[in-house]
């Protein structure tokens, strides 16, 4: 992250900033690790063991199909974490060069993005991403497209907010009249000066990507089986939650402390960065 | 002023019109045929050939689009495929469920949002703002369709006080509007708290305290009405939400609603009722956008301007 | 006896100690002139004396604030809120952000009278436009119901001022009142100032860092230098004697037009930051007098009297009234 | 009279804006019919009011705005029709010190980085040690301490800062400045510096400046020339130092500047009425409402800027006599 | 005495309680219209608005004796003429083939009709049974047009329609004048129940709570996986019949490596029927072994064509096809591993039985790999013959159903298992249009049937029940349930529980 030397340090001293940060750390590491972490495989079923409550052997139970939800849970994070890292990577992406386009250059170019922009907006991410899910059909790839979408106004208003405040500043004017062209101005300056509200509110959406992807789940779309996704885990049929609630319980929790994580990691590093009221209002 | 909204209403046709372009062409690129929908067991391919001709699906996507745009400015949505109803019909039947669980949860979420946001902004870093701020952080983590699961499970399984689901009465309607409520409130509240804390370190305010203003007269009077200008302009969007955003929770209640109605027709590819309810959407929230910024006006004389 | 008098006030916000033992007095029809250049302290002993350091979570951990004979520290918040622009009223720096910008001018004033005098709407209406022309501001009735932004910023101060007179207060805090504004406007609210000091008895602390301001209008000054009491004295021996090597160097900053171009002193270095304050004379980094003993010792604030005018004069400098150029910035 | 390096001819520039969001459309003139010639080697000062234009024009001398009618000519180039591309290169020679030092600095730049962007982007590649030579000596040029260099802008004071936009300014060795206000957000002690540095890099390096500034005492100590602007328009331009100013508003500026000598009090001719606004004019002299010697025929007719000795202009129907 | 009753979630979202241009309709059609033949779980047909019938020996013709004495809910008669009425009316919609065969409707006298039939049509007793044959009120039916089924719908049925919001609830009044009940119930009418509304509620966890919290009294369908849960409930009684849907795999006959009939043998071989059903459904429903449910007479093949789970036979299969074990677990030939695609839908259900066959394929070396589509994609993504195996099920109670899914005009969709064969498309011809009678349609599809099992393009997988709930406290059903699934007979016995 392009912030100031320090930032890393003032956010993980913090207490709420250190956990988060190292509960983050910590769900990562088990993404990236899972085959040498996770006690049993994903995929292998054993039906004889089928909806077992947790116990010494298969701590968080084991599933309708007898796989150990623990290391499905393990597994699930690499799902749950690329489909919303790289969802709201491209969507940071996408929308920065939007927004950033739309501030920088104003004019019809810049009316034409705010309006689509605003529209979409307003509409629920949901049903965003199921129109998109529709028109790409379900898959992994195209529920990341259809997160990325949704969010992609976000960043696209406060990439072109900051810019647009960012061109008033001085030191803009000044680079101008070195004898710089937009590029310089824009590469050099503008993005780098708007990257780090824009990084944050990014870090933010991750969190509620997990959610969106486990919603998007109730809706039956998602990860393929048997590949794990926490989102898929938590809706593997409402009826698990009367019969064996371990099967829904425990990834649910995990999505919602990782996004507790995700957002207390964020206000801290909101609050490093004292980028406040940039970041929340968009 | 009445001029003015006349004037911005006409400037929301160009808009409507490109809008209506759009979610034409977005529905009807979908893969899927609505016919395949209707046609039952045992039924030959030449009746298919007669209904898809019946409903215009064989004619190119620029001629639909005309017929159904020309029938749209005589005030026709459509007949619907799958539902076989004037769109008109489902959507006039679904509009109030939507108006009120929205409407209901928007007050809610505006209320309670504010109520706690401005709460934890007066009694800023204290324990009061971080119990609050967390109570609704973690209500935000938790996904709709649970939490109204939850809900069920508490208040009407364990508790008895609400009916499970449906859409009968007053009753019915507390838990669903709860569990959409409570999402929207997170981002209220945080917006409240951001914008309170923000405005109370202007001048104007240190200067409210220097006349002698009690401090909660201060809080409440002054910095608040500032605080819910940014409140209103994202009330102002939300509109949308409020119409098609309750599909999880109206899924999970049994309610019917604008949501659910369009996100079986998109499954069914019930093309004109799909129309329809993204169309209404998108009204909804161009006047949502426009009511938002004539609240802004009726409170901030500077976006008034100078009006004669 | 002073109607204001801060004795050797300290505050502390958070781990900082912004202001160290603070002690001036004021009388009635006094104008008092506090100086010194940005961050030395100035904005903070108006907040303290106004109690509103809560505001910005600030302590007062030591000293006496007497108003009238009342020890402004040890009043309760509730008591201190009936002095709080009935008695004791402040004007801020900056007009443009100082009025709440959704509410009409006149409004604002209202309120004060409202509050404090018990006015119903209708008489404090007619007190504000009263009020308001007394300030020579012209169709006092249509101002009354404008709102900020369609003012002026010289306008806009004068309603500041306005609410600040609205219960008749005795003293008058004026923090920065007119940088913020043009200078034909800026004579034009200093003067307003001026009379009212003049016409009603009130007393004023004027702070500003404009020495020229300072010349023109005040009876006596105190210099602030980070955080503490520089020098105090009456306007005339300021001027003509001025003790401490900082309060010297501070008139020496000003252009005139007779003087040659490069005879501007500036002062070498900067103002130090409220984190890390020197040891010893807060200013010996930057005096050129300084010596071993300057930046062991925190000099005492003494009376100086050379010449012997008034004899009221003090000034914290081990070398106080010795005189040695001050040292002037050149470029290399 | 020297060369001329810069020549303003009737420039004007217009803003349009909305009183608010449902308010009419308004054109704002900023900058209205400004001609000057500025001559190598001179001081221009130009003082006026808060949104007087001074900033506006600033910005069009350079082309960093376009102008809404007239033209520029900068060492004999019309900048108005100048290719981007040419212009760019063009910019080495005219050079900028913002008003506001705190944010003419990338707040992610190192100092370092910042004094070596004008050589980047104007394509002149420099050897490192090169480079870390340019930089000391310019260090060492606006009086800062070489290890500075190393800092960011958030560790350096207002008066720092400046500096470094001076010598920001200066490493492409440029002839002519604009100083738009450099001291006004500094303090006193610290504007004295400012100054000094600015008088003391003008004789060595023999610039040109067009100095701008709300304080009528500072331009008239720093300037050869001072050009007075109201509303838009030159109202006075005088020659030297201690002319006695012929028009109304000059004179009330001179009056309203507190003159720092207890002993010297006077009471201040205090100007009565408020600044018209810009947005509309009245159709005579815009100083008409306030000015204590306005007649009739000040209201209807907009005086032209007449020149008369001593290279001094003004634009009044009444001047004040010089006894 | 009323009673909340929720649909099955094959119900929800029917549109429209016209019976004659419906494409879907829910149980509570069987309560406003009534037939003119009933048929029974064991599929035998027996009278309700026909009293008798007869059939010329060519099937050329057919009498039906009509009831007197039945009137329609807004007073009109019912009788010979409202079948000359009602029949012409089904031209040109969509359920125009279930009277195809009918060429001509005489009016015998006023309670006896004749149908001049086309051709002969054994399925005919079928098709007059099925729901979208209950008679609505010819001249209402006119003179409503488009809002008949939508607004009012009116029938000679034990109940009328009270009011209907689609997606939402129906709810019906008794017909106190009712009392031509047919034999499959006890009680010959009217209906003890005063009041019957339906609700539809999606959301299969909803609905239960609703039962258990006594919201509602009966749920029309509850999946297995609740069962045991309900089991629990004191006040909550299960009733389970068999169903009329089978989910089985279709396999794509075009699609290599299933060209080689080895290879579909060896896939169809490795469903483990009796996992599945224990495992998902925890033993509740039957296993699957050919295409057709089990209470049809044409399922009864000769048991060497039902298809079993036998993973060494298909390994072996495999080893003969050329696929030989890999490094992996996954079978190699000429250095291509056995890789397939194996499509599902997005529901919950469809997504659990394909993880299971999944892992069952993978045990005899072939690796599926899962992709999921809403119901609507997948329907043109078959199309495409882009896939090679899918997870489906179908809800039919007629062996003709074979001719829908495995008809070779019918490539893509629904013949998903793109089989054309002329073989089987003579079989089925001779089956659909050249059976004179009942018997001998059973014989020609049994055959047809046989044909179909042998060349392996589907594997059988499971065949549901219907599990009904109720609220014992509230409701009492009769002892045995009577009809093909839960309607008119059940709720004209249903009573309110003292
Ligand atoms: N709210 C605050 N929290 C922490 N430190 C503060 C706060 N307000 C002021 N300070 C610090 O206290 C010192 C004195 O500030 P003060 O505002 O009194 O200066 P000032 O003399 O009024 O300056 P200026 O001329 O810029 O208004 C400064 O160093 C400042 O950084
Ligand atoms: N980009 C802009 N868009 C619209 N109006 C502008 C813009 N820039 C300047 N103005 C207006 O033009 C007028 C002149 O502005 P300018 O900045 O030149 O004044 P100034 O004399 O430099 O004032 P100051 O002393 O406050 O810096 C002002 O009324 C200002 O509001
Ligand atoms: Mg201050
Ligand atoms: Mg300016």
């Amino acid at each position: 992250m392009v912030a100031q030397a320090g930032t890393f340090g003032r956010v993980v001293l913090t207490p709420r900033g250190g956990i988060s940060a190292l509960f983050l750390a910590i769900v990562v590491l088990c993404a990236i690790f899972a085959p040498w972490i996770a006690p049993y495989p994903y995929d292998v079923q054993d039906l004889s063991i089928s909806s077992q409550a947790p116990s010494m052997a298969h701590w968080l139970g084991t599933d309708e199909f007898g796989r150990d939800v623990l290391s499905r849970i393990i597994f699930g994070a690499r799902t749950s974490l690329t489909v919303s890292v790289v969802s709201i990577c491209v969507s940071v992406f996408v929308g920065m060069s939007l927004g950033a386009a739309a501030g920088y250059f104003g004019g019809a170019f810049d009316r034409a993005v705010t309006a689509v922009v605003d529209l979409s907006w307003s509409f629920p991410e949901i049903l965003i991403a199921l129109i998109f899910v529709a028109i790409i059909g379900p898959g992994l790839e195209s529920t990341m497209m259809a997160i990325g979408i949704a969010y992609l106004a976000q960043f696209t208003r406060l990439t072109r907010a900051q810019i647009m405040s960012l061109k008033g500043e001085t030191y803009v004017e000044a680079t101008i009249n070195l004898g710089a062209g937009h590029l310089h101005v824009l590469f050099r300056h503008l993005i780098p000066n708007a990257l780090a509200p824009v990084l944050v509110c990014g870090m933010l959406a991750t969190g509620d990507a997990i959610i969106l992807e486990a919603t998007l789940g109730f809706f039956g779309l998602g990860a393929q089986p048997p590949t794990p996704s926490w989102g898929a885990m938590m809706n593997s049929g409402t009826a698990q939650i009367f019969l064996a609630p371990w099967i829904i319980i425990f990834p649910g929790l995990t999505v919602a402390l990782t996004v507790i994580a995700i957002n207390l990691c964020g206000d801290a590093v909101i609050q490093a960065l004292d980028i406040r009221g940039r970041v929340r209002e968009s | 002023m009445l001029s003015f909204a006349v004037r911005r209403l006409v400037m929301l046709v160009p808009v409507f019109l490109a809008v209506s372009m759009i979610i034409f062409l977005i529905i009807h690129l979908i893969p899927g045929d609505p016919i395949d929908n209707l046609i039952r067991t045992g039924s030959t391919p030449e009746q298919k050939a007669i209904l898809t001709a019946k409903y215009g699906l064989d004619r190119s996507l620029v001629e639909q689009y005309v017929i159904w745009l020309k029938k749209l400015l005589n005030g026709d949505l459509g007949e619907a495929i799958i539902l076989r109803r004037p769109v008109s019909s489902l959507i006039t039947q679904n509009l109030p469920y939507s108006l009120a669980l929205g409407g209901l949860a928007l007050l809610f979420s505006t209320v309670v949002g504010i109520v706690t946001g401005s709460l934890a902004a007066i009694y800023k870093d204290s324990a009061l703002d971080r119990g609050v701020m967390a109570l609704i952080l973690l209500g935000s983590t938790v996904p709709s369709f649970w939490l109204g699961l939850l809900m069920i499970l508490v208040f009407s399984v364990q508790l008895g006080w609400f009916p499970v689901s449906g859409a009968r009465n007053w009753h019915s309607l507390v838990l669903p509007v709860l569990t959409v409520g409570l999402g929207g409130t997170a981002l209220v509240a945080r917006v409240t708290r951001v914008a309170m804390v923000d405005v109370a370190q202007k001048d104007f305010v240190t200067l409210l305290h220097a006349k002698g203003l009690a401090p909660l007269r201060i809080q409440l009077r002054h910095v608040l009405r500032h605080a819910l200008l940014p409140v209103i302009t994202i009330l102002g969007l939300r509109i949308g939400w409020i119409l098609g955003g309750a599909v999880t929770v109206e899924i999970v209640f049994a309610r019917p609603g604008l949501g659910t109605l369009l996100i079986k027709s998109l499954n069914q590819r019930d093309y004109p009722v799909v129309q329809g309810c993204l169309l209404m959407l998108a009204i909804a929230v161009m006047l949502g956008t426009f009511l938002g910024d004539l609240i802004q006006a009726a409170v901030d004389p500077r976006v008034r301007g100078n009006l004669k | 006896m002073a109607l204001l008098s801060v004795r050797d006030l300290s505050i502390t916000i958070g781990r900082m100690q912004p202001l160290d033992r603070i002690s001036f007095d004021l009388g009635k029809g006094e104008i008092l002139g506090v100086v010194g250049e940005s961050g030395s302290g100035k904005s903070l002993t108006a907040m303290s004396v106004m109690g509103l350091l809560p505001l910005i979570r600030g302590r007062i951990t030591s000293g006496q604030v007497l108003f009238d004979g009342i020890d402004l520290t040890r009043l309760k918040e509730k008591e201190y809120r009936a002095l709080r622009g009935r008695r004791i009223a402040l004007i801020t720096q900056n007009p443009m952000t100082s009025l709440d910008p959704v509410l009409t001018v006149g409004s604002q004033i209202d309120q004060v009278s409202r509050l404090h005098l018990g006015l119903v709407p209708a008489e404090a209406k007619a007190r504000s436009i009263d009020l308001m022309q007394q300030l020579r501001i012209s169709e006092a009735e249509v101002v009354h119901d404008q709102y900020p932004h369609q003012l002026s910023g010289g306008m806009k101060q004068r309603i500041v001022i306005a609410m600040a007179l609205a219960a008749d207060p005795d003293l008058i805090i004026a923090d920065e009142p007119t940088t913020a504004l043009d200078v034909t406007i800026q004579a034009q609210i200093m003067q307003i100032l001026v009379e009212l000091v003049r016409d009603r008895g009130l007393a004023l602390m004027l702070i500003t860092h404009d020495m020229g301001v300072v010349a023109q209008t005040c009876d006596r000054v105190v210099v602030l230098y980070a955080g503490r009491v520089a020098e105090r004295n009456t306007v005339t021996e300021i001027f003509a004697a001025p003790q401490h090597p900082y309060t010297r160097a501070l008139i020496g900053c000003i252009p005139r037009t007779a003087s040659q171009p490069g005879s501007l002193t500036g002062i070498p270095g900067m103002v130090p930051s409220v984190l890390d304050y020197p040891s010893g004379c807060r200013f010996h980094p930057r005096c050129a007098l300084a010596q071993a003993v300057c930046c062991d010792t925190v000099p005492p604030l003494e009376p100086v009297g050379v010449g012997g005018l008034t004899g009221c004069g003090l000034a914290a400098c081990h070398f106080a009234g010795e005189s040695a150029p001050a040292k002037g910035m050149r470029h290399g | 009279m020297a060369d001329v390096l810069v020549s303003l001819r009737y420039l004007s520039r217009d803003f349009h804006s909305r009183a608010g969001l449902f308010g009419e459309r308004r054109v704002l003139r900023a900058v209205n019919d400004v001609s000057l010639d500025i001559a190598t080697g001179q001081v221009t000062g130009v003082v006026g009011e808060s949104g007087c234009g001074k900033s506006t024009l600033a910005r069009l001398v350079l082309r960093l705005l376009d102008a809404s009618g007239g033209k520029v000519m900068f060492d004999g180039i019309d900048l108005g029709s100048l290719p981007a591309r040419r212009l760019r290169k063009l910019r080495q020679r005219m050079q900028m010190v913002f008003q506001d030092p705190y944010s003419a600095i990338d707040p992610r730049y190192s100092i370092r980085e910042a004094l070596l962007e004008p050589l980047q982007v104007q394509g002149i590649r420099l050897a490192r040690g090169e480079a870390a030579a340019k930089v000391d000596r310019l260090m060492d040029v606006v009086g800062l301490s070489r290890k500075m260099a190393e800092a960011y802008p958030h560790q350096l004071s207002g008066g720092q800062k400046q500096r470094i936009g001076i010598a920001r300014a200066l490493i492409l060795q440029p002839s002519f400045l604009v100083l738009d206000e450099p001291t006004a957000s500094l303090d006193v002690s610290i504007q004295a510096q400012v100054i000094n540095l600015l008088e003391g890099l003008k004789t060595e390096y023999g610039l040109t400046y067009l100095f701008i500034s709300h304080d009528l005492g500072l331009v008239r100590y720093f300037c050869d020339r001072v050009v007075v602007m109201y509303l838009g328009r030159i109202v006075e331009t005088m020659p030297a130092k201690n002319a006695a100013p012929r028009h109304p508003y000059t004179r009330a500026l001179l009056d309203s500047n507190f003159e720092p000598d207890p002993a010297k009090r006077r009471v201040v001719t205090r100007l009565s009425g408020e600044i018209p606004s810009a947005f509309d004019l009245p159709p005579g002299c815009a100083f008409a409402a306030r000015c204590p010697r306005a007649s009739e025929l000040c209201r209807h007719e907009r005086p032209e800027l007449i020149a008369s000795a001593n290279d001094h202009s003004t634009a009044c129907h009444h001047p004040i006599d010089q006894q | 005495q009323e009673a909340i009753v929720v649909f099955g979630s094959n119900d929800v979202g029917a549109p429209t309680y016209n019976p004659i241009k419906a494409s879907i309709l829910n149980t509570a059609t069987s309560l406003i219209y009534d037939r003119l033949v009933e048929q029974d779980a064991d599929h035998s047909f027996h009278p309700h608005l026909a009293t008798s019938w007869e059939t010329t020996p060519d099937g050329m013709e057919w009498t039906f004796k009509l009831r007197q004495g039945v009137k329609f809910h807004n007073g009109e008669p019912f009788n010979a003429k409202t079948i000359e009425a009602w029949i012409p009316l089904f031209k040109g919609t969509d359920n125009e083939y279930l009277v195809g065969g009918i060429d001509q409707v005489v009016v015998v006298d006023d309670y006896t009709v004749k149908f001049k039939m086309k051709h002969p049509d054994a399925n005919l007793l079928f098709n007059l049974a099925s729901v979208f044959m209950g008679v609505p009120e010819p001249k209402a039916y006119q003179t409503l047009g488009d809002k008949f089924g939508i607004t009012e719908a009116i029938g000679t049925g034990p109940y009328k329609l009270e009011s209907f919001t689609v997606g939402q609830e129906t709810v019906l009044a008794r017909n106190d004048d009712y009392t031509w009940g047919s034999d499959l119930s006890v009680n010959k009418g009217p209906a003890k129940i005063e009041k019957l509304t339906f609700r539809e509620i999606a959301e299969e966890s909803t609905a239960f709570l609703e039962l258990k919290t006594g919201g509602v009294d009966m749920l029309l369908s509850v999946p297995t996986e609740f069962i045991p849960e309900l089991q629990k409930e004191k006040s909550i009684a299960v009733n389970s019949m068999p169903g009329l849907d089978v989910m089985y795999m279709p396999i794509n006959v075009t699609s290599a490596p299933f060209t080689d009939i080895k290879v579909r043998e060896a896939a169809a071989l490795a469903i483990n029927q009796k996992e599945i059903l224990s495992s998902i459904y925890k033993g509740v429903g039957l296993e699957a072994h050919n295409f057709l449910i089990s209470s049809l007479q044409e399922s009864k093949v000769d048991p060497k064509y039902d298809i079993s789970y036998d993973p060494e036979k298909a390994k072996k299969l495999l080893e003969e096809a050329g696929w030989k074990a890999g490094g992996d677990g996954v079978r190699v030939k000429d250095g291509q591993p056995l890789k397939v695609k194996l499509w599902t839908q997005s529901d919950s259900e469809f997504k659990r039985v394909t993880e299971a066959v999944q892992a069952q394929l993978k045990a005899i070396g072939m690796q599926a790999d899962i992709t999921t589509f809403d119901s609507s994609t997948i329907r043109d993504q078959y199309k495409k013959n882009e896939h090679q195996l899918a997870v489906r099920s179908y809800s039919w109670g007629n062996a003709d159903i074979l001719d829908w899914f495995f008809n070779g005009e019918r490539l893509g969709y629904p013949n998903i298992s793109m089989f054309k064969d002329p073989k089987a498309d003579e079989l089925d011809n001779k089956a659909l249009t050249q059976s004179r009678s009942w018997d001998e349609r059973v014989a020609n599809f049994k055959t047809y049937h046989e044909y179909i099992l042998s060349q392996f393009p589907f594997a059988p997988i499971y065949q549901p029940m219907q599990n009904t709930a109720y609220n014992k406290d509230r409701l009492t059903l009769p002892q045995k349930i009577r009809g093909t699934q839960i309607g008119t007979e059940t709720f004209l016995d249903m009573a309110a529980a003292d």
